[in-house]
């Protein structure tokens, strides 16, 4: 190194070429705001309309930054909460997590970033509210693609379409430990859905329990509050899959399939006892009739067996289980299954007289003086007639009576083609009752497919075993030859006509369109009905019968406060899950009233 | 004659001024922040166009920059550091963590509410903040300068011993060996 | 007559240092006698919080552990699960990953480049390469959404997708950087004051090079050829050509020319990562965060960092939290007994530099 | 590799009959040894089969066992294997030997593991503190450390936000629904 080095000191002036070089100084700064990249991380903005108040931006939160608040003007309803998240921008890192788990994708990031102030309790930051033009200005959004959400449901195996009509195996197979544990995942625990479950089921604990391995609390949990969950499992009208969170950009969980899981590893009666444990307070001496053992009267009982009552059951049939025994076909609920829950049912002290009818066996005033309360799971019995002409003729029938006869065992002589009027669960379950027996079946229902209340699971499985359906079409006669057996329907197609009233459009015949469905068989699934007549006349002018229902108060008592009733008889909703729900009520109401 | 109101008005008014245009900033990063700092004193964002520039010592300083968490070791170095900058003074609180605690709310080694400790003339929030905010933030601060309102280091004065209270409950042996206030 | 030693405390508030941290220097005249380093000034106890949160969560807090570069702790973090789990990377995301590292890697050095400088003096080059660097944290912000803090590798891959045209402003932006590097080399490195502040200051004995477990700039600078990319190649490096520069000196001098021939490796990589970039997939979704179980297992990573080799060791033990987090970082061997026994007999005035040298990180230090 | 590791097994073991291996896919390999022989397996390992490079030093809290756990990975840069060097210590009286004449570097990671884990390293010289101050609780990295519950005892959290709502309360609590208390911790 010399003393100059001539190099190492002029190179470095090469720098003055920069001199009078415009400078890429960003100039505006601070008095007019630089617009961020597409994708930049800044302030939250929410869409209030679209958010349910999930909360799961709140919990996948790590900083605790978000709050779930009431805010005015926004009411919790069904599917929503009623909450929406307020941020602390005191502890937010604008990772944008809260974004990516967004189920609705209303949560999303904005493109501003300025926020200075000098009041530090002035960082709680309600996106939607705070900067309700925040839409135009969204930069961080989670699409459908980039959602953390799996928004598809694991598929369930079932037989196929051909294998199933041999048969009344199962259809559906069940998921195997894997399956379940995966679609368990999905699940963000919101427990929106329960809201909406008439039995208020604990969902997110249950499912929660069955992601991280642990079936056996799941089981236990689901006990609580439903004691015949495998049939729920199995049957269940699931509405609370409706409301899930994920399902409102995706496949909701699938809550119904995943209880049927939990319930299935409880293989027999003497391991669901083992598993669930349950707690059997003393006998305190009092006793309760109850009068039918389907869901309502059965979950009455077992609740109120645990709680130490003495409690029998009176049946009419030959096995408990109501109509989810007679009603529902074995292909989608085996009696096995049944029989098992019922057999835990029995295991923990629940008596149930079967093959004993209440005002032909016994009478109604009997029971009502023998036991300290009454409780009425009593269903509905009978199906309505189609009344149309002809409607007296062999080989007409209810569905209703139909399924009944099978499930009991019965031959039922249904030839070769048969049409099913109706097009709820009933009829499906009918038409595909009689494609196993071999016939050709039709479908016939006023209005579009679309409408139909029946399961979409029902309807397309109804399809895939070779079920023809033909909508728009309102049954007129029925034709028979002359020894009185149906020989064909003869129906008129419909067009559907809005409504004035703005209820949901109406099928109007049209005139002159005439057609013959030829048929060995015409069954009616439009309906059941109570059947009160083993009430004495003294009790129905106590216990109120209005529009074929029992009259009750929020605590399932009729009018007579010793007598409680619960079921099909009492609720319009007509499933499972509110009987069920109705003799959890009572049971707790029928505590309340003894223990006075 | 310069002691009636009106014309320590007039001359207030006029430090002010003078104030919020030459604002030397401590250059003591104390967190995350300090890399933002980078950017905006140098040639892209360039803040020195509007007044402020590094200071390398306390006493110099201005303003002092928390730019983010402070560990309960730095808090104690800061408070001395405040303490020994010559009034007028101020401090801006950068980022989340200077708020309620941000990312580091659950940190045993972090303070979460900086104005417990010193007092704060403006927030910054952010994650940390960028330039653009920064300078918004430094512009927000001359603002409240010339409308003669950043008496952060009087309310430090005035309540000095709650201050104190606060800073030895998370630094009891330190703050008690030091002297109580001005180094 | 014997001269008294005198000590001098350096830091925690010094603007030559990078980041907090303390040096206690024992001085004879300006020659160092012996020197203690203080620590713990940024210390946030990440490894704890990461205990409490779940796989997903703890990602946001990687990219703080080293604030001028982020993108090496994400992306240990995430191949640390990814091992554990087993998860696979889509071939697109992996060269996703090496671009937004080695665009890292030159953010970093341009930091560098200023710190270096701005500890000897030189102050026109912080102007410049800082503001150079945020052309390449404008690049940062159109693909992640963050200047700084991107948060954009996870595991099972990368968040989002390039934006539509981004490869061409990245090529468009190394075109500019590679103009703007001969300046650089014109105001620094032919600079005859660098020169001389550098060569043979803050020498590394080569002898006590594994004893110290040294790593990157600093093990390459005594001329060991020696790279995570090529030792243990992660994600694509085994496709991409490229040099590990080396230089003999082991002093600052040697060091900033192995880190100045690294940007254009880094450009050279990035360039070929562009002309392979395959089309597909970019991310393999992990389960629903919030149940999202990690069997159990361990797993230690280690990616190239500029500074050197930073690692993860990871622990599950089959639940929704880890069981345990642990950073290596490159300063965590430099910048304490490295620098400790290097010291002595060093200058004053040549603390900072040799620090920055180095790759002091204080915040990955203490983590 | 497979040939490469399983030869260093076999020397390793023929030195070390005690350790216990355990074999990965790829480069890595676990050795598993008592603390009494940690020192002289490194040293070993280090000056013998060309581990030279010591890459970290682990320590994970084993509390439901009573154990602490230090894992020593190493680096052979010419074999390119990644050894990890697992041994446990009890957790009542947790001292082990101190490495850092090995590597110096470990003196950091001792110091560390020192003032966090509690662990004592026998002959390790350096300043008390590294990086707390005046700290009086445990060490904050044991599990039983909570940190949350220190930091609601210390700092405070800033006040405003007390009008929070957990959403799964707010339905049951609309619809009725009585959340046993056996399921409650599997609520979020």
């Amino acid at each position: 190194m010399s003393f100059f080095d001539l190099q190492g000191t002029l190179k470095p002036l090469t720098a003055l070429k920069q001199f009078g070089k415009k400078p890429h100084t960003l100039k505006d700064i601070p008095w007019k705001k630089r617009e961020a990249s597409d994708r930049y991380r800044g302030l939250h903005f929410n869409d209030l309309d679209e958010c349910i108040g999930c909360g799961n931006c709140s919990t996948i939160c790590q900083n605790a930054a978000i709050d779930m608040i009431h805010l005015e003007g926004i009411e919790g309803k069904k599917g929503d909460s009623g909450l929406r998240p307020r941020v602390d921008n005191g502890r937010c890192c604008w990772c944008a997590l809260c974004v990516e788990v967004c189920p609705t994708g209303s949560l999303s990031l904005t493109k501003d970033y300025i926020y200075v102030t000098e009041d530090p309790d002035a960082f709680l930051w309600t996106p939607g509210v705070d900067n309700p033009d925040g839409a135009e200005r969204k930069s961080f959004v989670s699409d459908k693609d980039h959602s953390l959400n799996d928004f598809n449901r694991i598929p369930m195996p079932e037989l196929e379409g051909k294998e199933r009509v041999k048969s009344f195996a199962e259809v559906v197979l069940g998921y195997n430990e894997q399956q379940a544990r995966e679609e368990a995942s999905r699940c963000i625990s919101c427990g929106i859905c329960t809201e909406v479950c008439p039995d208020h089921m604990h969902i997110p604990e249950y499912i929660n329990a069955i992601a991280s391995g642990n079936d056996k609390d799941a089981v236990k949990i689901i006990y609580d509050n439903n004691p015949l969950p495998e049939m729920c499992g199995k049957v269940c009208t699931r509405r609370c899959e409706d409301v899930c969170a994920i399902a409102t950009r995706g496949d909701s969980v699938a809550i119904r399939w995943l209880k049927r899981y939990a319930t299935e590893t409880a293989a027999t009666a003497d391991l669901t006892h083992e598993i669930v444990n349950p707690e059997i307070k003393e006998a305190n001496g009092k006793t309760v009739g109850i009068i039918g053992a389907g869901p309502s009267g059965l979950t009455a009982a077992y609740y109120l067996a645990l709680r130490g009552y003495d409690v029998t059951i009176y049946e009419a049939s030959a096995k408990a289980g109501g109509a989810t025994m007679y009603g529902i076909p074995k292909y989608r609920l085996p009696i096995e299954s049944l029989d098992k829950q019922i057999g835990y049912i029995q295991s923990i002290g629940v008596k149930i007289n079967f093959n004993t009818k209440v005002g032909k066996d016994i009478s109604f005033k009997e029971i009502y003086d023998k036991y300290d309360t009454v409780f009425m799971g009593v269903g509905f019995p009978d199906a309505w007639p189609l009344g149309v002409d002809g409607d007296d003729a062999k080989g007409s029938m209810q569905a209703f009576r139909y399924l009944y006869m099978i499930n009991a065992g019965d031959k039922v002589d249904i030839g070769d083609k048969v049409v099913v009027v109706g097009g709820g669960n009933v009829a499906i379950d009918a038409a595909r009752v009689s494609r196993r027996f071999g016939a050709e079946v039709t479908i016939l229902y006023r209005r579009r497919v679309a409408d139909m209340p029946a399961d979409w699971e029902e309807i397309e499985g109804a399809e895939d075993e070779g079920v023809h359906i033909i909508p728009q079409g309102i049954p007129t006669k029925i034709h028979k030859d002359d020894k009185g057996h149906v020989t064909g329907i003869e129906y008129l197609k419909a067009k559907m006509v809005a409504d004035d009233k703005g209820g949901r459009p109406r099928p109007v015949a049209i005139e002159g369109s005439e057609t013959i469905l030829e048929a060995t068989a015409v069954m009616a699934a439009i309906g059941q009905m109570g059947d009160y007549s083993f009430l004495p006349k003294e009790f129905e002018d106590k216990i109120k019968i209005e529009r074929g229902r029992f009259v009750v108060n929020e605590k399932q008592q009729t009018g007579d406060p010793k007598v409680f009733a619960g079921g099909d008889a009492v609720n319009r909703t007509a499933d499972a899950i509110s009987a069920i729900a109705d003799g959890f009520r009572a049971c707790k109401a029928i505590d309340e009233y003894l223990s006075k | 004659m310069y002691n009636d109101k009106n014309s320590k008005k007039i001359v207030e008014t006029i430090q002010n001024w003078a104030r919020s245009h030459s604002i030397w900033v401590l250059a003591y990063g104390t967190g995350c922040g300090a890399i933002e700092i980078s950017p905006t004193m140098t040639s892209r964002y360039d803040a020195e166009r509007l007044g402020f520039r590094g200071a390398a010592t306390p006493r110099q300083a201005d303003v002092m920059l928390i730019t983010g968490y402070l560990t309960v070791k730095t808090v104690k170095r800061v408070v001395r550091v405040y303490e020994q900058m010559q009034s007028p003074k101020y401090v801006v609180g950068f980022g989340s963590c200077t708020i309620n605690g941000g990312m580091y709310y659950d940190s045993y080694n972090t303070i979460n509410l900086l104005d417990r400790y010193l007092p704060v003339d403006v927030y910054i929030n952010g994650c940390m903040p960028r330039p653009e905010a920064v300078l918004a933030g430094l512009s927000k601060l001359q603002q409240i300068i010339r409308e003669g309102n950043a008496n952060g280091a009087e309310k430090y004065l005035e309540n000095l011993a709650w201050y104190k209270e606060n800073q030895r409950k998370i630094a009891p042996n330190w703050i008690a060996k030091a002297p109580d206030l001005n180094w | 007559m014997r001269e008294k030693a005198t000590t001098i405390y350096l830091g925690p508030q010094h603007p030559g240092i990078t980041g907090n941290m303390m040096v206690r220097l024992k001085v004879i005249g300006d020659t160092i006698v012996s020197a203690q380093t203080e620590v713990g000034y940024l210390h946030r106890a990440f490894e704890k919080l990461q205990e409490r949160r779940n796989w997903l969560q703890g990602f946001t807090l990687m990219c703080r552990f080293c604030v001028p570069e982020s993108d090496p702790m994400e992306n240990v973090y995430a191949r640390s699960v990814e091992a554990i789990d087993g998860r696979e990377v889509p071939e697109r995301g992996k060269y996703i990953r090496v671009m937004v590292l080695e665009l890292a890697r030159i953010a970093t050095q341009l930091m560098w480049y200023a710190g270096q400088n701005g500890s000897l003096g030189l102050y026109t080059m912080g102007q410049w390469s800082i503001g150079d660097r945020d052309y390449i944290l404008d690049l940062f912000e159109e693909l992640t959404g963050g200047r700084v803090y991107h948060m954009y590798q996870w595991p099972g891959g990368v968040r989002r997708d390039l934006p539509e045209g981004f490869t061409d402003k990245v090529l468009r932006t190394l075109d500019y950087l590679e103009k703007r590097l001969k300046d650089y080399d014109d105001l620094m490195f032919a600079n005859s004051i660098f020169q001389k502040r550098t060569q043979g200051v803050g020498i590394v004995p080569k002898e006590n090079i594994i004893e110290h477990g040294v790593v990157g700039p600093v093990l390459r600078g005594a001329g060991i050829r020696s790279d995570i990319r090529i030792d243990e190649p992660y994600e694509v490096y085994d496709k991409l050509d490229f040099e590990i520069p080396t230089q003999e000196g082991s002093d600052i001098w040697a060091r900033a020319l192995v880190r100045r021939a690294e940007v254009h490796q880094s450009i050279r990589i990035i360039r070929q990562v562009i002309d392979q970039m395959p089309s597909g997939e970019y991310f393999n979704k992990f389960p629903n965060p919030l149940k999202w179980i990690v069997p159990a297992g361990d797993a230690y990573v280690r990616v190239e960092s500029g500074r050197g080799e930073v690692g993860f060791y990871a622990v599950s033990d089959g639940t929704i939290h880890p069981r345990r987090m642990h950073l290596r970082g490159a300063a965590y061997v430099h910048a304490i007994t490295l620098l400790e026994s290097i010291l002595p007999g060093q200058n004053i005035a040549d603390v900072s530099a040799i620090m920055n040298s180095l790759g002091t990180c204080a915040p990955e230090i203490e983590r | 590799m497979k040939e490469i590791k399983d030869k260093m097994i076999a020397q390793i073991k023929a030195v070390f009959p005690e350790a216990v291996n355990k074999d990965y896919d790829g480069n890595r390999l676990d050795l598993t040894v008592n603390k009494e022989a940690v020192p002289s397996v490194l040293l070993y390992l280090k000056d013998s089969m060309g581990f030279r490079h010591l890459s970290h030093i682990a320590y994970v809290d084993w509390i439901e066992q009573g154990e602490f756990e230090l894992v020593y990975i190493l680096w052979s840069p010419l074999d390119k294997v990644k050894l990890y060097v697992h041994t446990r210590i009890n957790r009542e009286n947790p001292v082990i030997e101190n490495i850092d004449m090995i590597w110096r570097q470990a003196n950091t990671y001792e110091r560390e593991i020192r003032e966090m884990l509690g662990i004592e390293f026998t002959g390790l010289v350096a300043p008390d503190e590294f990086i707390l101050e005046d700290w009086d609780d445990i060490p904050p990295f044991r599990k039983d450390f909570d940190t949350l519950e220190y930091v609601n005892r210390t700092f405070w959290h800033r006040p405003g936000r007390e009008d929070a709502q957990d959403v799964r309360s707010t339905i049951s609590e609309r619809s009725g629904e009585e959340i046993p208390d056996f399921a409650k911790k599997y609520s979020r």
